[in-house]
């Protein structure tokens, strides 16, 4: 037989040292107690030597990784919070489940930073659905398990993105992403502050449900996970409304010191983190626990990953307080104990002491250091001769066939399924550059979006991961907002194994580079490990980039759309002839291959600074940035929803034409400019020093017109474009 | 009588259910957009004696869960909006709103699930079909206006018998159209019945409507027109003397 | 212990976008001999009692007061004692 | 024709957050003595078939593919003929 240690997850080394600090054996509850508090998803094991590398420090950022959320100033004494969360596992085996209770996890962690939640994004990884078989209910119970969530407790899903690849069949990436306002004088620290107060829970009942989730999460999935049902569970919207409604009210009152929500690994996470963040210890009585079935052991109490609880440090002397105001939203506030001065975390069922553990030694899992190598593959794919690519002989078909592409068409049958204007703040709606919020009572708008790009950081991780980036903050300023704070979501394979590590490592070297470049600090993030299935192996690596920006004025908003005919249309950066691991050499050409389009950071942050002045001049009617599928599907979503026209002269160049059309060359934007503010825009780009091209004129023939030394390349009726676009998913829904 | 800015104010309550989500964006719209005194009414509240009339408002009233408004028309608000109701005072329900006076029979039929069985959030044009009521008489018969839907249960059913009597008592005031004004079935969104998206009570001072006028009340948000809805219910409040 | 099951399922008369979008799915995945499928909720109650008479005149007033909507729904019921 | 009841409930250890609401719902307009709510759902499918063995296992294979998630719900059903 297995000793208990094993069986709760421990290695051998973990376990020598567990018995250093409690120098004594365990007992089978203290050793549970470990294993799932040194589980990868509750101790970052793998992943947290890596996150050194991170910048989480600037002007703006008052909280950066280590809370439930981290902060960002967005003056005028507000500020956001905001944060990613993956809930991968549970999804692939109960798809409406996961991602309704990965939802009502991330907001949560919202709530516990004192804040409202304003917002809601999601980024979505499958395989495209085969016929009518496990894909495409996957997909559906997916989405709606997300809309069913939001849009019951009444927050906007303002964004978020689906993308197709066939990595993802056996193991979909379901991350969810919540964005809270709130004043400076409203956080909340998850912090066991003050000897002698009270630990409160509230909310629903705790339940033999879940548990063992965490440690669920720390394992690849295949088929006798289907047997760990109990991680399993149902998400319950209204009650994580109330639970909302009646937080928000209580921390409006002095009463609280500290909170926590309940997430992987309950009680005993929320309890000994909280204890050793303020360096104090707890004591807590599980008799105490509202329960929702009988005979509940100490140590399931403990773990239970029931959804929609949260933990209230209380000041001493006002539970009873706390306790009027919940149940006003029909909720019960109880004490379960009390934060003590020796920092221990001692468990008791009644009089009987069942687990005393140093609390600092639960929240502080050993870190494995492992040693990446550079995986086999690469060597192949870096190697890819793109001149072995021939020319489409019809860059119609071929433009039409990308439209239509998974990857390229219209998200509208999903995001239809969300309500995203709830709250009433949602000035452009999902499927513009950015969710863009307006902020009540001022003139500030705040942008958020997500954006991962797996197939990019598979044919080069370091470099694939700051193109992630750099799009994600392209996004913010074609919006007409400075980006300021990026939270990553960290989906991977099995770190284990050295050429996974080794994607990690240079992934995350990657964003830091950019973000420190771009000026966009890390403030939080999760990471997702051992996404893979014994058939398929490893996902693409998929760092999920969840992004937020700052508009001051909510009159500098920009969109995508087209907006006068006459207005002339501008390229900004360059051309150049790359097609690696482009969207249009997968779909037109069955290729995944290449190297990712090169990408220079300083230059990426002058065309970016270069854009929102620009935009902030009042000189720009409409932008957006160069991306999948290139310059052509840029202009394709320039025109959708308008009854625009636009026709376009390719400037000459030594360059292949798909790849001048469909290529997906870095730092790029697609502006349209008045003609009056023409001669502004030249010389102000010509004083930055920042390269544009001319491309031509919106007009209202309805038509694209693309020509290239003299000869017509495009000629596309938009209407019938946008039905194509507009149509991929619902067929592939039906 | 509330003297509000130096005039005669209308004095509106928001009634707020567990789970109204959409009760702050009604009382945002109310008390900052018509500049009106207005104020929560909780729902084990049954004061009414200070409004002037109660907007019931969308979300998912206790989750939304057996049947939409099923639970909410219990809670003793009910009662006293009820007896508001009798006195001739304006209500209005929107979406779940909508719902909860059905349950509670203070308006015909029922809202069932739409016909694609799936949320449905977009903007959706709809046409004034009766303009002379209390709610729309600041529109023109037949006016369009782009107001957004979000719904799972928004599919309007009525017997033959019921809608008949609808129809003949002009109690359609909003119908699902096409941007040019088309209403049929390529224009309905939810399969409601008759393409209605909202209905009055035979004394015309309830209405029920899934779209939301709430959201398209600030131009910054896409257009104002929504706004109308609760202009005409404060111009109806003037006229009558108040 | 008396278990009352309760069936209710829209009126006949009504159409049922449910039933259809059940039958739709059944028919795409291959059971092409499907006339009609309807569907409706299902809702369990333990009821603390062991007097049927009294039960069952409870279970009727809960289906007309909260768990039918007698303009659009129909329903039925069965008790059973339970261990 | 065959007339199949099929019952979809969420599995015993599994919260059901809607059942919670329903008792709390009964509580509230006075029925106090009940200990335990669930609700699933009822789907009612008439199979094009007077042949039972083949129904019973046709019926079997679409709550299997469609008709339940066996992660967290549990099936059964009844058959019986239609005139
Ligand atoms: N990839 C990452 N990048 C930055 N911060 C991270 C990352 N992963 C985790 N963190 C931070 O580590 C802390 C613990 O994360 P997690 O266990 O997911 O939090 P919670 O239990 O609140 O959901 C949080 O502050 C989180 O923001
Ligand atoms: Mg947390």
């Amino acid at each position: 037989m297995k000793p208990l240690w094993k069986e709760a997850g421990l290695t051998q080394k973990e376990y020598d040292l567990l018995l250093q600090h409690l120098g004594r054996e365990p007992n089978p509850t203290e050793t549970a107690l470990y294993g799932v508090m040194w589980s990868e998803h509750c101790g970052y094991k793998n992943t947290r030597p890596l996150f050194k590398n991170f910048p989480t420090t600037g002007p703006r950022i008052l909280q950066g990784p280590g809370e439930n959320a981290g902060i960002v100033d967005i003056d005028d004494d507000q500020v956001i919070t905001f944060k990613v969360e993956s809930h991968n596992h549970p999804s692939a085996i109960a798809p409406f489940q996961g991602a309704a209770t990965g939802v009502g996890g991330i907001i949560r962690d919202i709530l516990a930073m004192g804040a409202k939640p304003i917002g809601v994004l999601n980024s979505l990884h499958f395989a495209t659905p085969k016929g009518k078989g496990h894909t495409k209910w996957l997909i559906s119970e997916v989405i709606r398990g997300i809309g069913d969530y939001g849009n019951c407790i009444g927050i906007p899903t303002i964004g978020g993105e689906v993308r197709f690849a066939e990595t993802y069949r056996g193991n979909p990436l379901v991350n969810a992403m919540c964005v809270g306002l709130m004043n400076k004088s409203e956080i909340q620290t998850a912090s066991a502050e003050g000897p002698g107060n009270s630990l409160m829970i509230v909310g629903n009942l705790t339940g033999r449900d879940g548990i063992g989730g965490a440690s669920f999460a720390s394992k690849e999935l295949d088929e006798t996970n289907q047997e760990d049902r109990g991680a399993v569970q149902v998400g319950d919207p209204f009650m994580e409304k109330l639970l909302i409604d009646a937080c928000l009210e209580v921390f409006a009152k002095d009463f609280v010191v500290g909170v926590q929500d309940m997430g992987a690994a309950g009680i005993i996470s929320s309890t000994s983190e909280t204890a050793s963040k303020a360096g104090n210890g707890v004591e807590i009585d599980v008799s105490l626990v509202p329960t929702r079935e009988a005979g509940m052991s100490p140590a399931e109490i403990m773990i239970s990953e029931s959804q929609e609880r949260m933990l209230l440090i209380v000041k001493q002397g006002r539970e009873d307080e706390v306790n009027a105001i919940f149940h006003k939203w029909d909720l019960h506030a109880v004490v379960i104990g009390n934060v003590t001065n020796d920092g221990f975390l001692r468990v008791k069922e009644g009089d009987v002491t069942v687990a005393e553990i140093p609390a600092a030694s639960l929240t502080d899992a050993p870190i494995i250091c492992r040693v990446g190598k550079v995986p086999d593959y690469l060597s192949k794919t870096q190697s890819f001769d793109e001149s072995s690519v021939s020319l489409p002989d019809d860059m119609n078909a071929t433009l039409q066939k990308l439209v239509s592409s998974p990857n390229i068409a219209s998200r509208r049958w999903v995001y239809r399924q969300y309500d995203h204007m709830v709250q009433t703040n949602t000035v452009v709606r999902p499927g513009g550059n950015t969710g863009v919020l307006r902020i009540k009572g001022t003139q500030k708008a705040v942008t958020f979006s997500t954006d991962a790009n797996g197939r990019y950081c598979y044919l080069n991780p370091k470099e694939g991961s700051k193109i992630v980036i750099a799009e994600a903050a392209r996004n913010h300023i074609a919006s007409g907002a400075l980006p300021i704070a990026v939270t990553d979501g960290l989906n991977f394979g099995n770190p284990e194994k050295p050429e996974i590590f080794y994607q990690l490592e240079q992934s995350i070297l990657g964003i830091s580079e950019a973000c420190r470049v771009l000026d966009t600090p890390i403030i939080s993030g999760n990471a997702s490990l051992y996404n893979e299935t014994p058939d398929q192996g490893a996902i693409y690596p998929t760092p999920v980039i969840g992004m937020a920006g700052l508009i001051k004025n909510v009159e500098h908003i920009t969109t995508k759309p087209f907006k006068r005919a006459g207005d002339v249309v501008f390229q900004v950066g360059d051309f150049s002839n790359e097609i690696g691991a482009s969207e249009y050499l997968e779909v037109i050409h069955g290729k995944i291959s290449g190297d990712v389009p090169k990408i220079e950071l300083a230059l990426e942050k002058r065309t970016q600074d270069f854009v929102l002045n620009a935009i902030q001049k009042s000189i720009i009617n409409s932008a957006t940035d160069i991306g999948d599928g290139g310059l052509a599907i840029a202009l394709t979503e320039c025109l959708y929803e308008t009854k625009f026209g636009a026709s376009i002269e390719i400037p000459e160049s030594s360059y292949r034409l798909d790849a001048l059309l469909f290529g997906e060359a870095q730092s790029r934007f697609l502006l349209s400019v008045a003609p009056d503010n023409m001669k502004t825009f030249q010389s102000y780009a010509e004083q930055s020093n920042i390269p544009i091209s001319k491309l031509g004129i919106v007009n209202s023939s309805g038509n694209l017109r693309v020509r290239y030394q003299g000869e017509s390349v495009i000629e596309q009726d938009v209407t019938t474009l946008e039905s194509m676009n507009e149509a991929t998913f619902p067929e592939m829904m039906r | 009588m509330v003297a509000y800015f130096g005039i005669n104010a209308m004095k509106f309550g928001v009634l707020n259910f567990p789970g109204s989500n959409c009760a702050e964006d009604c009382f945002h719209v109310l008390d900052k957009v018509v500049n009106q005194p207005t104020r929560y009414f909780w729902h084990q509240e049954t004061n009414t004696t200070d409004l002037d009339a109660i907007v019931v408002p969308g979300g998912f009233s206790y989750g939304d869960y057996l049947r939409p408004g099923a639970i909410a028309r219990f809670a003793p608000a009910m009662d006293a909006l009820k007896e508001f109701v009798e006195k001739g005072k304006l209500v209005i329900g929107i979406c779940n709103g909508f719902q909860i006076l059905t349950e509670a029979g203070l308006l015909p039929g029922s809202l069932i699930k739409n016909k694609s069985v799936k949320f449905l959030c977009q903007d959706q044009t709809i046409r004034v079909e009766n303009a002379k009521t209390p709610f729309t008489q600041k529109f023109h018969k037949h006016e369009l206006l782009m107001t957004p839907i979000a719904h799972n249960e928004g599919n309007y059913y009525i017997d033959d018998e019921g809608l008949a009597e609808l129809e003949a008592h002009h109690q359609i005031i909003f119908r699902y159209a096409s941007q040019d004004g088309t209403v049929d079935d390529s224009t309905n969104p939810n399969g409601s019945v008759s393409n209605i998206a909202g209905i009055c009570n035979k004394s015309f001072n309830v209405l029920g409507m899934m779209p939301h006028p709430e959201r398209n009340a600030e131009s910054l948000l896409g257009n104002a027109q929504g706004i109308k809805v609760f202009e005409s219910m404060i111009l109806s409040f003037t006229n009558s003397g108040n | 212990m008396i278990k009352a099951s309760v069936t209710v399922m829209l009126k006949k008369a009504i159409f049922d976008p449910q039933g259809m979008a059940v039958k739709h799915g059944l028919d795409s995945i291959g059971f092409k001999n499907i006339d009609d499928v309807r569907v409706g909720r299902q809702i369990i109650i333990q009821i603390d009692s062991n007097d049927f008479g009294h039960a069952e005149e409870e279970v009727k007033e809960m289906c007309d007061k909260l768990l039918a909507n007698p303009v659009v729904e129909s329903w039925s019921h069965t008790l059973e004692l339970m261990q």
